[in-house]
């Protein structure tokens, strides 16, 4: 038989029931997805470093939106592409879409960025264009370098980018401003400063899963990487950047309850801890 | 010589269906003959002495071919050809097993069925799954369904879709998500400063939770990136703790294992190993 | 006919049915425990034979009447003399066929695993040339000096057959309980690194529940997710 | 050339050294020399776990981890194979969750073959060593499961570990079971210092053998281990030495390293 003594305070906070933890946690998430207050974002420096590579593209040159990903990573890499595409309207810099793994990444890129076109009344082929699916790595990448319209040939509905009002000077690498790689795949990012950042000295953003960032980092020291979307809370700081919070922001914003909560939790189990040891200590 | 050339001329391809099977069915009674020849002619010590063998000849066929000289592009020596469809070997063997995981499931869950226990009708509800699941995705297997689908689906790719997508993907996600759960409560519980051990690990874990999320930038967002203290934004020094203090320590455990490892293989591969299973006999 | 609807309604049972075990194991959740064991062993069965054998030893066998192929199954049955007592040894043949390749296969991923972290280790401890003060403190001591000292002491703490007593057995020790301490906050650092993971999954199971699920039926949650 | 695809000279020599190094201790352990083993807090509480449970009249629930037939699984095997002979002395029943179905004969076969070391075959019974399911979440709730309904005192999990691993102890916990846990990878540490009573951490799981049953064999071997240790231990001064010495470039050990 368990009889239940009155327990002081310091004992009560040190064993709040496991139930309770739950329903908070619950609580919490539910309540920031449907009725959100938004906890502040400051942008990191590598998500800065997106925002301020695309900001200093000339305006002469295009950006390249490389979309290697697909729905495996779409919670991250989604709002990373959609992000990178609002700050290139906002910067008025013309952009192109392509991919070189899962063909699926332009269509989920198209859809984003037909979005945010029309939001900006921004005219397909004129400010933007997708140049598809590109099947060959490597060999797609050396190509380019040297002849864009050859290497692309047709775009995502078929007609040859040389047609493209915006594709009007655009012969090779040089007239590339930025590529900003997004990709839930390794190999990409090394590929594409092996065969273009490197040998043609074009500036590259990238994007990655949380997973996978770290191992980004000794480029982005070394200013290989002119920045870099980390995950979630990446596609969270490039949003708030551009002022159009999304999906990043409403899921960061809950993370931020949620670690905020069992951080308090544990302070409040220590306080306790600390506060029945002085008792127990006269 | 090459792998699938000595394969050819121990065993060579027939020609007819019909002699196909006479080969097989020879091939099983041949084979039960032999098993049973080695079942009488070996006394326990032949038996002991036939399975070290066995173990030492398996383990030297694939650790030598790493350790032994190679030559040419790609580099090769004489074993290298055989390691790929050795190991398929070994797959298809072990795959055989899964009849003897089934039946362990069906004897617990049958016997509970036919014996009525308490709760037998959720071992009627495995059956039920265990039956539909297999049935349904070698229908939807065999269907051969073109891509991409047609408007209207056959009714067993419909069925088969509810209960991939419709339960096993979400009972999947439902089940890893309770980890959200499980974490919070388990900080709460075990982030104490009962000793300096658990101080330390709750001031790193601390950190590193809070480092993660845009409010932990927040927090620290008045100290400069470009100053000398940036060290000291809660980002940064999450990243710190991260590659700096957590990746050593896991190193000198992985160094450890490394060895402990190396000692079980060899004790095993030798036999050496004593006192532990499969070893009273000698 | 549409399986969307029978999906939605299925995935949204499940995840409630598969919750309720977080107040404690119950009837619901022991009958969707028992429902998931029972899909994952239909899938296993299922998998064995369109991912496993019907590609790597059926089509062999009987299409490119590769015949030998008959003495997989004839070494995977030996398995099945576990439940008779005198042929168990037949049984035990084919494990240490097993545990062999185990070792053996271990072997062949020694160096490949552990060579580039026994080389990342190497890390320089003096200056470099032209670094200043600055960057001496921030770049080699806070980041290779400690380094090379956590993976030192760490190391120490795994020594098992060295007594600590004696004047070298006390410093091991120290040493050791150094190890033990930053064994602690790497411990601590791994964990706290987990958090946002498994909270990012929880989150996304709810954003399933309230927008789509329940958005389905009332639209003002559905308003909600956009 | 520099690749690990295949060994080098050094890397040759390296293997053979260590791999001699734990040979010769064994050998000349079981020629009777007397080793030291220094005292490990996770794996002495095993007997006490034991105990309690035949205290409490109730079973043990055991699991050797996730992955297939591989080192890891098998020294989980050595564990639980000591396990059941302390178990079955004391007449407590001990059950198994597989997650491989491959390990599952081999689970069956040493779990009966210590009930028959431990004299006591009769004990054995085969339906308490489960296949749970092959599926890494399937399996998570149907030990729960298993844990929950078989009112387990004791749980041990010793193998590889991955997410599940919480899910597991944090019920197990709840369920008031005493459990240990060990597991060679860092991953899942953490959060078995959270929630169980003992855990046994990185390479004290592969001295777990030799610690409980003071078999010269593997007391030999552990001292060969350790030997190996401070090989490894010179062999990163050594390197530190002359990446200091040059300035952070490749040395020629880093090179022979890479398999160059």
């Amino acid at each position: 038989m368990a009889i239940d003594y009155p327990k002081a305070l310091s004992d009560r906070i040190q064993q709040i029931p496991r139930h309770f933890i739950y329903l908070l946690l619950f609580g919490v998430v539910v309540w920031q997805l449907l009725a959100p207050i938004r906890m502040p974002i400051v942008p990191s420096h590598p998500s800065q470093g997106v925002y301020d590579a695309i900001a200093a593209v000339p305006d002469d040159k295009i950006i390249i939106i490389t979309t290697d990903w697909d729905a495996s990573t779409q919670a991250e890499t989604g709002p990373q592409t959609q992000a990178m595409i609002h700050a290139c309207f906002q910067n008025h810099k013309k952009f192109a879409i392509m991919n070189l793994q899962p063909p699926m990444g332009v269509k989920l890129a198209n859809d984003l960025a037909q979005e945010a076109a029309e939001e900006y009344g921004a005219v397909y082929g004129e400010d933007w264009c997708n140049w598809g699916y590109k099947y060959g790595y490597e060999n797609v990448l050396m190509s380019m370098a040297k002849n864009i319209p050859n290497a692309i040939g047709k775009d995502f509905y078929g007609t040859p980018v040389e047609q493209l009002p915006m594709m009007e000077g655009v012969e090779s690498v040089k007239e590339v401003g930025l590529v900003c790689i997004v990709t839930g795949l390794s190999a990409m990012t090394e590929m594409w400063i092996g065969l273009i950042q490197g040998p043609y000295n074009i500036p590259v953003a990238s994007a990655y899963t949380a997973v996978m960032a770290p191992i980004y980092y000794p480029y982005l020291d070394s200013g290989q990487l002119q920045g870099m979307l980390v995950g979630a809370k990446g596609a969270a700081e490039l949003e708030s950047v551009v002022a159009r919070p999304g999906k990043a922001v409403a899921i960061m914003n809950v993370q931020s309850w949620a670690h905020v909560l069992i951080i308090l939790l544990i302070i409040l189990g220590n306080v306790g801890f600390i506060f029945a040891r002085r008792a127990r200590q006269p | 010589m090459d792998f699938a050339g000595l394969l050819q001329r121990l065993f060579p391809t027939v020609e007819t269906a019909a002699t196909l099977y006479v080969y097989l069915a020879v091939s099983i009674v041949v084979s039960a003959i032999f098993i049973f020849m080695l079942h009488t002619l070996l006394g326990p010590r032949g038996r002991r002495w036939l399975i070290a063998a066995v173990t030492f000849v398996a383990g030297l066929f694939f650790g030598l071919e790493y350790f032994y000289p190679v030559a040419g592009d790609p580099a090769k020596n004489f074993l290298t050809d055989w390691i790929e469809p050795v190991s398929v070997m070994l797959s298809v063997v072990g795959a055989f097993t899964v009849g003897l995981g089934i039946y362990s499931l069906f004897q617990v869950h049958g016997r509970n069925v036919a014996q009525r226990r308490v709760g037998w009708h959720n071992s009627l509800a495995f059956f039920v799954a265990t039956f539909a699941m297999l049935v349904f995705t070698l229908w939807e297997y065999y269907l051969h369904l073109p891509q991409p689908l047609p408007e209207v689906l056959p009714w067993p790719k419909v069925v088969y879709e509810v209960l991939f997508n419709g339960m096993f993907a979400p009972l999947q996600a439902a089940t890893f998500s309770l980890l959200a759960f499980y974490i919070a409560s388990a900080a709460y519980r075990a982030f104490r400063v009962r000793t300096g051990e658990a101080a330390l690990m709750m001031a790193a874990a601390f950190i590193v939770m809070i480092g993660q999320v845009p409010v932990g930038s927040w927090l620290t967002s008045s100290i400069p990136t470009d100053s000398s203290l940036a060290f000291f934004r809660l980002e940064r020094l999450g990243e710190w703790i991260m590659s700096w203090l957590n990746t050593p320590a896991q190193r000198g455990i992985i160094f450890g294992i490394a060895v402990g490892a190396l000692a079980m293989s060899l004790r095993i591969w030798l036999s050496l190993e004593r006192g532990t299973f499969f070893s009273e006999q000698s | 006919m549409n399986p969307d609807l029978f999906i939605l309604w299925a995935a949204a049972i499940a995840t409630l049915g598969v919750y309720t075990i977080l107040y404690r194991e119950n009837p619901i959740s022991r009958l969707f425990e028992h429902i998931f064991v029972g899909l994952s062993a239909g899938y296993l069965l299922a998998t064995t034979w369109t991912l496993n054998l019907e590609g790597k030893w059926w089509n062999p066998m009987i299409q490119d009447k590769k015949w030998y192929w008959i003495f997989a199954p004839i070494v995977g049955l030996l398995f099945y003399f576990i439940y008779s007592r005198r042929l168990g040894w037949l049984a035990r043949l084919v494990m240490g066929l097993f545990f062999g390749a185990a070792a053996g296969t271990f072997f062949r991923q020694f160096f490949p695993i552990f060579s580039p972290q026994i080389y990342a280790c190497f890390k320089p401890l003096g200056p470099q040339p032209g670094m200043s003060v600055e960057g001496f403190v921030f770049e080699v001591i806070l980041h290779h000096w400690i380094f090379v000292v956590i993976l030192l002491t760490v190391l120490s703490y795994f020594f098992f057959s060295v007594s600590h007593e004696g004047r070298f057995g006390r410093g091991l020790g120290r040493s050791a309980l150094l190890g033990r301490w930053f064994l602690m906050i790497a411990f601590g650092a791994m964990f706290g690194n987990t958090v946002m993971a498994r909270i990012s999954l929880f989150i996304g199971r709810i954003r399933f529940l309230l927008f789509d699920w329940l958005g389905s039926l009332i639209p003002w949650f559905a308003q909600r997710g956009l | 050339m520099a690749n690990l695809e295949h060994a080098n000279w050094f890397l040759r020599v390296l293997f053979l050294g260590l791999s001699c190094i734990v040979v010769a201790s064994v050998l000349l352990a079981q020629r009777g020399r007397e080793m030291f083993i220094r005292r490990i807090p996770g794996l002495s509480a095993i007997e006490e776990a034991v105990g309690r449970a035949t205290e409490m009249g109730r079973p043990i629930f055991f699991s050797p981890g996730l992955d297939s037939i591989n080192i890891v699984t098998l020294q989980a095997l050595a564990i639980l194979s000591y396990i059941v002979r302390l178990a079955a002395q004391q007449a407590t029943r001990i059950i198994v969750g597989l997650r491989s179905p491959t390990v599952f004969p081999v689970a069956e076969e040493a779990v009966r073959e210590a009930y028959q070391a431990a004299g006591r075959p009769e004990n054995f019974h085969s339906e308490d060593i489960r296949f749970v399911s092959d599926e890494q979440f399937a399996y998570a709730l149907g030990a729960v499961g298993i844990m929950s309904r078989e009112e387990v005192a004791t749980n041990f999990l010793f193998g590889a570990f991955y997410a599940e691993a919480l899910i597991l102890t944090e019920n197990g916990r709840a369920l008031g079971a005493l459990q240990v846990a060990g597991c060679p990878e860092p991953t899942q540490i953490p959060f078995f210092i959270a929630t169980c009573d003992y855990v046994v951490i990185g390479d004290e799981y592969y001295a777990a053998s030799a610690y409980l049953t003071r078999e010269p064999t593997l007391t030999g071997s552990l001292v060969g281990q350790d030997i190996c240790k401070a090989l490894l231990i010179a062999l990163v001064v050594l390197g530190v030495g002359l990446a200091t010495a040059t300035g952070g470039a490749d040395s020629f050990l880093v090179t022979w390293l890479k398999g160059g």
